[in-house]
């Protein structure tokens, strides 16, 4: 075969290669001059450079003008990885009068300069890499990205602060959101706090307004006590499963007046009340706290006498005027399409179980943060009395920075907001008992506008800082001051010995930790984790809101710890990438599809059960295999398998693939 | 003695070397991940007895303070419980830091001659080697003849108390066979650190 | 059930009493200990602190003697079973420490795979016995009978195989089994001072007065160790505590391997009760468990 | 064995997990063996058992092929189907006298850089252990064998006067 006419019909293939020194990031490790020097002798090689930053303006323009110049019709460069600057280099090259895919990249900094150490190695490596890009893009062709159209909503996984802001931000911009939470309410963690640092604003007083126009707002649908169960389709044209969980209640007829639950049975509670973090009891008809969004009772079935199968003389039932309470109800499933989807999940609190140092659950007075939250709360169990289990107020607290986080047994990372919430809590506790604070912490991390502002106010108001995480907490005294009182044991390691202090009430600054089910839910909307379980952004700095599945967004603690401000400006960012997607309109599919050529294909239908997206059918009349472009996703699943080679991937053809495998290996 | 003294470190005061070596020795390879969190001089049940407390002594040793850290009592007073090794965040080897730093101590002769630990360290040692068993009681007359020998009268009635419930023995225990037990360990290596040449 | 038995040298001396009530519990439950031959001492935390390399040679000795034998190891000794399981433990992870040892042992013509399981008697008697062996003999139930189990450091700590390292339970569990009720306190896992008692004296005092405090003001009647240095360090220094800390009232401190015989009937050879320096029979009587007959008088062998 | 064997491993890598690793690795500059010669494929269900026996058949000395943990296929089970022909191909490639350290199939998400770094030195080393595969070269022997031995036969037939 004649090298110089493979390709696209009969013109001769030249090629430009453009080898980067990406500064000294590439040409450090790899003599990319020599590279270029190789790749010069090639067959159809027609220009070869290098450049010192071929990203850069300068560096694109080389590529288009080379193009004109030496009437170039495949372009390769050798640089970063593609899927930093693919998109870059194919834009340059469609700018130099060719089609895009006539481009093809090779990875010598991710893969090669910043992985290797021997210079002759590695630039033995990545001419290996360059001569197998360039036997690939001869067999290259001229595709077309095919436009769909996208469906003006969104759905937001997720009631938390994250998912509360990205819903009525998209709903202000006039598209439909379909808000959907797991509890009965909206509201999330926020709506535990007591109040928010550094500014010590009412937490609820700034959400629940939040909260009550996402409940009202014409363009929200909002599912609370419901979950995704599935997702099907692509960015643009997703189609979504939501469970709407019974809840026992007539949506539609109940008016949110708690009579139900004044008439409940049980005059008291009877049992833990989540909200309260189990500190007090709720009955099982109950509204997880007054401002509850949507403002519906719900029926714990859990608790229920009835639902128990117990005999009950169902008061709640009768107490309702508008017979709202339906003890039948079932599981309802919703179905709904939308273009795009953000995920804001949230995080759980580490279980301070997991540190039996610190006696959580073996001493009555060891609290955690989001425990103290709701007893310094004028709506919580104790109506904001920061009362002990015996009744008494506390004349010595101690707060331990770090439970759970910087810890090896436990989470590695830093949890971000426990310095600031503990400084909150000391602030708060305080004022509420006048009490002795301690703060044990291993650093103060206050990076934040107004935290460390909000520190320095802290060490005025007489708070004892102690730099060193506790040792031990113990309950046997060594002098009579000690009597009765929890000790904690712990070394002042700014001056250098150890300290014994007898506090009557300890709070855990727990960290903040990946739910359990989030493997379940990143499987289910097809996006990655980092190492320690939280949702993984496209790119740590330039692409932090989007997933490696397009169309879907990230928001708030799912993604990472990061306090309010954070979480709001992320989410606010997912719904402006949200909207991107949805005000352009349409998506452009990558080309990468398969299709048959039913020549050879025998209809065999070995591929039909192969395809997970259902985009292959056969047509019966020809007795041909069919893929539907509009469905196929290109994996290539179905290329690798069809005993007649009758299948082709655009981008990743069989005789493309086995030149560049064929090349890459020559000097084996 | 009375003159004010300069209490500075200059770089050349430090051993760089020192802290490689006791990287090298099993369990001590992770003390550069130390945040000086002080959870081990927390948990320490004896810190409250050291000059310098654990978290000053991983400190202090990877940063080459050689004599700061040999010379002082910590090493000798740490029992080797373990809880600041099984406590701390970073999994660092702490009780295994201590077991090398004592060693160096004794390697370079600078171990407190009449502190009653490294005392009794090196007679378990001799005796160990030389019968293959520790005979309790001659361990202890040989430890406290050594450190403080007027403590053995204080020790008078434990010793009777011992007698009358027949736990008391003078004899030297040994193992049947103590000499396959020299050779052996004659050829084991010196596990200390130091590079080889 | 057979094992190989690494009594370790406290057993042979001072901790006699645990070895005699071991064995003879061993008997009553048809589980044979066979003493290591030749055995050495374990080392202990002094050898490590003079010589590493030896150090680890000499405890993988006895691993390697063990591992011919082709049994579970069992060692009743805190120190002994802690020191056994980390050498295992360092022999396969660092490279230097194997070296050593393989060369060390090749002198006698031994070798150590590393198949050795090293087991506490605690370990053993919980799982290996089948369900309810332990609880069909007992004869005389330890009712009534308050008792603070001390684990000390060892046995879970820097490795816990059978326990949790954070609040030890099996003497608990075995203990309750055989009708002793187990007195809940924060100190069964703190250091009693171990080989420092000697060396230092008040500051060891100073640590298990503590836990004796912390066991007392639990009302526990007794407190049962595992670990014949815990249990030396706990008893036999009571009267010079007192001296400092006049409120310390005396309290009885046994192995549990003496209170299980007592429950088991075994006599009172089996359960070396004569040889507490603090005598744990009056209680025992008080709550019924030992008949109130005419006192014996203490015979006890050298 | 020539000295200074450095082995060439065609790699497989699926653009979600694997070959994200990868970037992840270089990110992080953590670093290891320079033998790898990566081929990008969209899932690791495209690799054709056919692209691996090219492979060795063009000199390569080992094949990786990596792909998302089952579960986490981007295309929902393209890993899977590979898994399936992975455990065919390990027999055809057993069956051809290659060393079943040859070839190789990890699953390794984006977030793992260090366990890719990981795998290629080991495999590195495994491979440096084996020495070189040298098919292309036992091809050309194979077919010199067999020429000779045809060319014998048909002079026998030829001596036997049929």
């Amino acid at each position: 075969m004649d090298d110089k006419t493979i390709g696209n019909g009969s013109e001769e293939v030249r090629i430009g290669f453009f080898i980067c020194h990406c500064g000294s990031n590439i040409a450090g490790t790899i003599d990319v001059e020599a590279v270029a020097d190789y790749v010069r002798t090639l067959p159809n090689v027609v220009v070869s450079s290098d450049y010192k930053y071929t990203c850069s303006v300068a560096g694109q323009d080389m590529i288009v003008e080379d193009i004109l110049k030496y009437k170039l019709n495949r372009v390769v460069v050798a640089a970063c990885s593609p899927l930093l600057h693919e998109k870059t280099f194919r834009a340059a090259t469609q700018r130099g009068g060719i089609n895009p895919f006539f481009f093809h990249m090779v990875n010598i900094r991710e893969h090669g300069s910043w992985v290797h150490q021997d210079r002759a190695l590695a630039t033995q490596k990545a001419m290996d890499m360059a001569r197998g890009a360039i036997a690939r893009v001869k067999f290259h062709k001229a595709l077309e990205k095919r436009r769909e159209p996208v469906r003006q909503s969104v759905l937001v996984v997720g009631g938390g602060i994250a998912g509360i802001h990205a819903a009525l931000t998209m709903a202000n911009a006039g598209k439909k959101v379909y808000l959907v939470e797991r509890e009965p309410t909206i509201g999330g963690h926020m709506a535990m706090f007591d109040k928010t640092f550094p500014t010590l604003d009412c937490a609820a007083c700034i959400l629940t307004p939040k909260m009550s126009e996402v409940g009202s707002h014409p363009n929200i649908v909002l599912w609370s006590y419901s979950e995704v169960t599935e997702i099907k389709g692509y960015v643009g044209n997703y189609d979504v499963t939501v469970k709407r969980k019974p809840r026992y209640i007539k949506e539609d007829l109940c008016v949110g007046c708690l009579d139900c639950i004044d008439h409940c049975v049980f005059k008291t509670g009877n049992t833990d009340d989540e909200f309260n973090q189990n500190l007090s009891k709720r009955k099982p008809v109950y509204i997880p706290f007054a401002q509850a969004v949507p403002r519906l009772v719900a029926i714990d079935p859990a608790a229920c006498t009835h639902l128990n199968g117990g005999k009950c003389e169902q008061s709640c039932a009768t107490a309702c005027d508008r017979q709202a309470i339906d003890f039948e109800q079932k599981e309802t499933f919703e179905h709904i399409g939308v273009g795009a989807v953000i995920v804001a999940t949230g995080f759980k609190p580490f279980d301070a179980h997991r540190k039996p140092l610190y006696g959580y659950g073996r001493f009555p007075d060891v609290y955690t943060a989001l425990e103290v939250e709701r007893l310094v709360c004028s709506s919580g169990p104790t109506g904001g009395d920061v009362v002990l289990k015996d009744g008494s107020k506390p004349k010595s607290v101690g707060i331990i920075h770090c439970v759970g986080s910087r810890d090896h047994q436990t989470n590695r990372w830093c949890s971000r907001v426990c310095c600031m919430y503990s400084l909150k809590l000391a602030h708060l506790l305080k004022e509420h008992t006048d009490a002795e604070i301690y703060n044990f912490y291993i650093d103060i991390r206050t990076p934040g506008k107004g935290y460390e502002e909000f520190y320095e106010r802290l060490q005025e108001e007489g708070n004892h800082f102690i730099r060193g995480r506790v040792g031990d907490i113990t309950d046997v005294p060594i002098i009579p001051e000690e009597e009765g009182r929890m000790i904690v044991r712990v070394e002042d390691s700014l001056a250098g010995f150890v300290r014994r202090i007898p506090v009557d009430m300890v709070v855990l600054a727990t960290g903040l930790e990946p739910r359990e089910d989030a493997s379940e839910i990143r499987r289910r909307f097809n996006i990655s984790c980092s190492s320690e379980g939280f949702f993984l952004e496209r790119h740590p700095k330039l692409a932090p809101v989007s997933t490696t599945t397009d169309g879907v967004f990230l928001a708030g603690c799912c993604q990472g710890p990061k306090d309010i401000p954070d979480t709001v400006a992320q989410a606010g960012a997912a719904a402006a990438e949200s909207l991107v997607l949805l005000d352009v309109g349409y998506v452009e599919m990558e080309p990468m599809t398969a299709f048959v050529t039913e020549k050879y294909c025998s209809g065999c239908k070995t591929c039909l059960p192969l395809c997970p997206f259902s985009a292959i059918s056969r047509d019966e009349e020809k007795g041909v295999a069919v893929i539907n472009p509009v469905l196929c996703k290109g994996c290539g699943t179905c290329v690798a398998a069809c005993p007649s080679g009758a299948i082709t991937q655009n981008l990743f053809e069989d005789r493309q693939i086995f030149a560049e495998i064929e090349e890459l290996l020559v000097h084996a | 003695m009375s003159s004010i003294q300069r209490q500075i470190r200059f770089e050349s005061d430090r051993d760089p070397g020192f802290a490689d070596e006791i990287r090298a020795m099993p369990g001590c390879e992770l003390i550069d991940r130390c945040i000086q969190c002080a959870t081990c001089s927390g948990v320490c049940p004896v810190s409250t007895y050291m000059e310098l407390t654990p978290r000053r002594i991983i400190e202090l040793t990877r940063n080459g303070f050689k004599q700061d850290v040999l010379n002082a009592n910590t090493i000798w007073i740490c029992t080797s419980c373990y809880e600041c090794q099984v406590e701390c965040p970073k999994e660092i080897g702490i009780t295994d830091v201590m077991y090398a730093l004592k060693t160096k101590a004794i390697q370079a002769g600078v171990e407190p001659k009449h502190l009653g630990p490294p005392v009794l360290f090196k007679e378990f040692y001799n005796m160990v080697r030389k019968t293959g068993r520790m005979s309790e009681t001659q361990l202890a007359v040989r430890s406290f003849i050594k450190s403080n020998p007027m403590q053995m009268w204080g020790m008078k009635w434990l010793g009777l108390r011992l007698l009358k419930t027949g736990r008391f023995s003078v004899k030297l225990e040994h193992m049947p066979k103590p000499s396959v037990l020299h050779t052996a360990l004659d050829h084991a290596d010196r596990i200390d650190g130091r590079r080889a040449k | 059930m057979k094992y190989s038995y690494f009594p370790g040298c406290s057993l042979k001396a001072t901790g006699r009493a645990y070895e005699e009530s071991f064995l003879s519990l061993c008997k009553a439950l048809d589980m044979e200990m066979e003493e290591l031959e030749n055995w050495n001492c374990c080392g202990a935390t002094s050898f490590m602190s003079v010589e590493m390399g030896a150090a680890y040679a000499l405890t993988i000795r006895n691993l390697a003697i063990a591992e011919k034998a082709g049994l579970d190891m069992v060692a009743p000794c805190g120190g002994c079973y802690g020191i056994l399981l980390k050498a295992d433990h360092y022999y396969k992870k660092y490279p230097t420490v194997h070296e050593s040892a393989v060369k060390s042992l090749k002198t006698e013509g031994l070798e150590y795979k590393g198949t050795v399981r090293v087991r506490h008697p605690l370990d053993v008697l919980a799982s290996d016995l089948p369900p309810r062996a332990l609880r069909s003999k007992v004869k005389k139930p330890l009712k009534g009978l308050k008792v603070a189990c001390y684990y000390g450091c060892r046995f879970v700590r820097p490795i816990a195989p059978f326990d949790d390292m954070h609040n030890p339970e099996t003497m608990d569990l075995l203990l309750k089994t055989v009708g002793a009720r187990i007195v809940d306190y924060t100190m069964k896992g703190k250091c009693c001072g171990g080989a420092m008692s000697g060396a230092m004296p008040n500051v060891a005092q100073e640590m298990t007065y503590l836990i004796l405090r912390a066991a007392e003001r639990a009302e526990a009647d007794v407190v049962a160790t595992a670990c014949p240095l815990c249990q030396f360090n706990l008893e036999a220094y009571q009267d010079e505590i007192r001296a400092a800390h006049p409120d310390l009232k005396p309290i009885p401190v046994v192995y549990f391997t003496q209170l299980l015989g007592v429950a088991l009937g075994l006599d009172a050879t089996a359960t070396a009760l004569n040889r507490q320096i603090v005598p744990v029979e009056p209680i025992l009587r008080e709550k019924g468990i030992l008949a109130d007959e005419k006192k014996q008088p203490a015979t006890a062998g050298v | 064995m020539p000295e200074n064997f450095e082995p060439k491993i065609l790699a497989f890598f699926c653009n979600w997990c694997t070959y994200t690793a990868a970037d992840l690795a270089g990110v992080s500059r953590m670093k290891y063996e320079p033998t790898t010669r990566v081929v990008r494929v969209m899932c690791s269900g495209r690799v054709d058992p056919q692209f691996v026996l090219d492979a060795f058949a063009h000199g390569a000395d080992g094949v990786l092929i990596g792909g998302c943990h089952p579960g986490d296929c981007h295309y929902v089970e393209g890993n899977y189907k590979l898994l399936r022909r992975f455990r065919m191909l390990r027999r055809l490639v057993a069956s051809l006298g290659i060393e079943p350290e040859r070839l190789r199939m990890e699953w390794i998400s984006a977030s793992e850089g260090e366990r890719l770094q990981k795998v290629v030195n080991e495999m590195t080393a495994q491979i440096k252990l084996l020495g070189p595969l040298e098919l292309p070269e036992r091809f050309r022997e194979w077919d010199t064998e067999l020429h000779e031995e045809t060319f014998d036969k048909e002079r026998e037939v030829v001596a036997s006067g049929q």
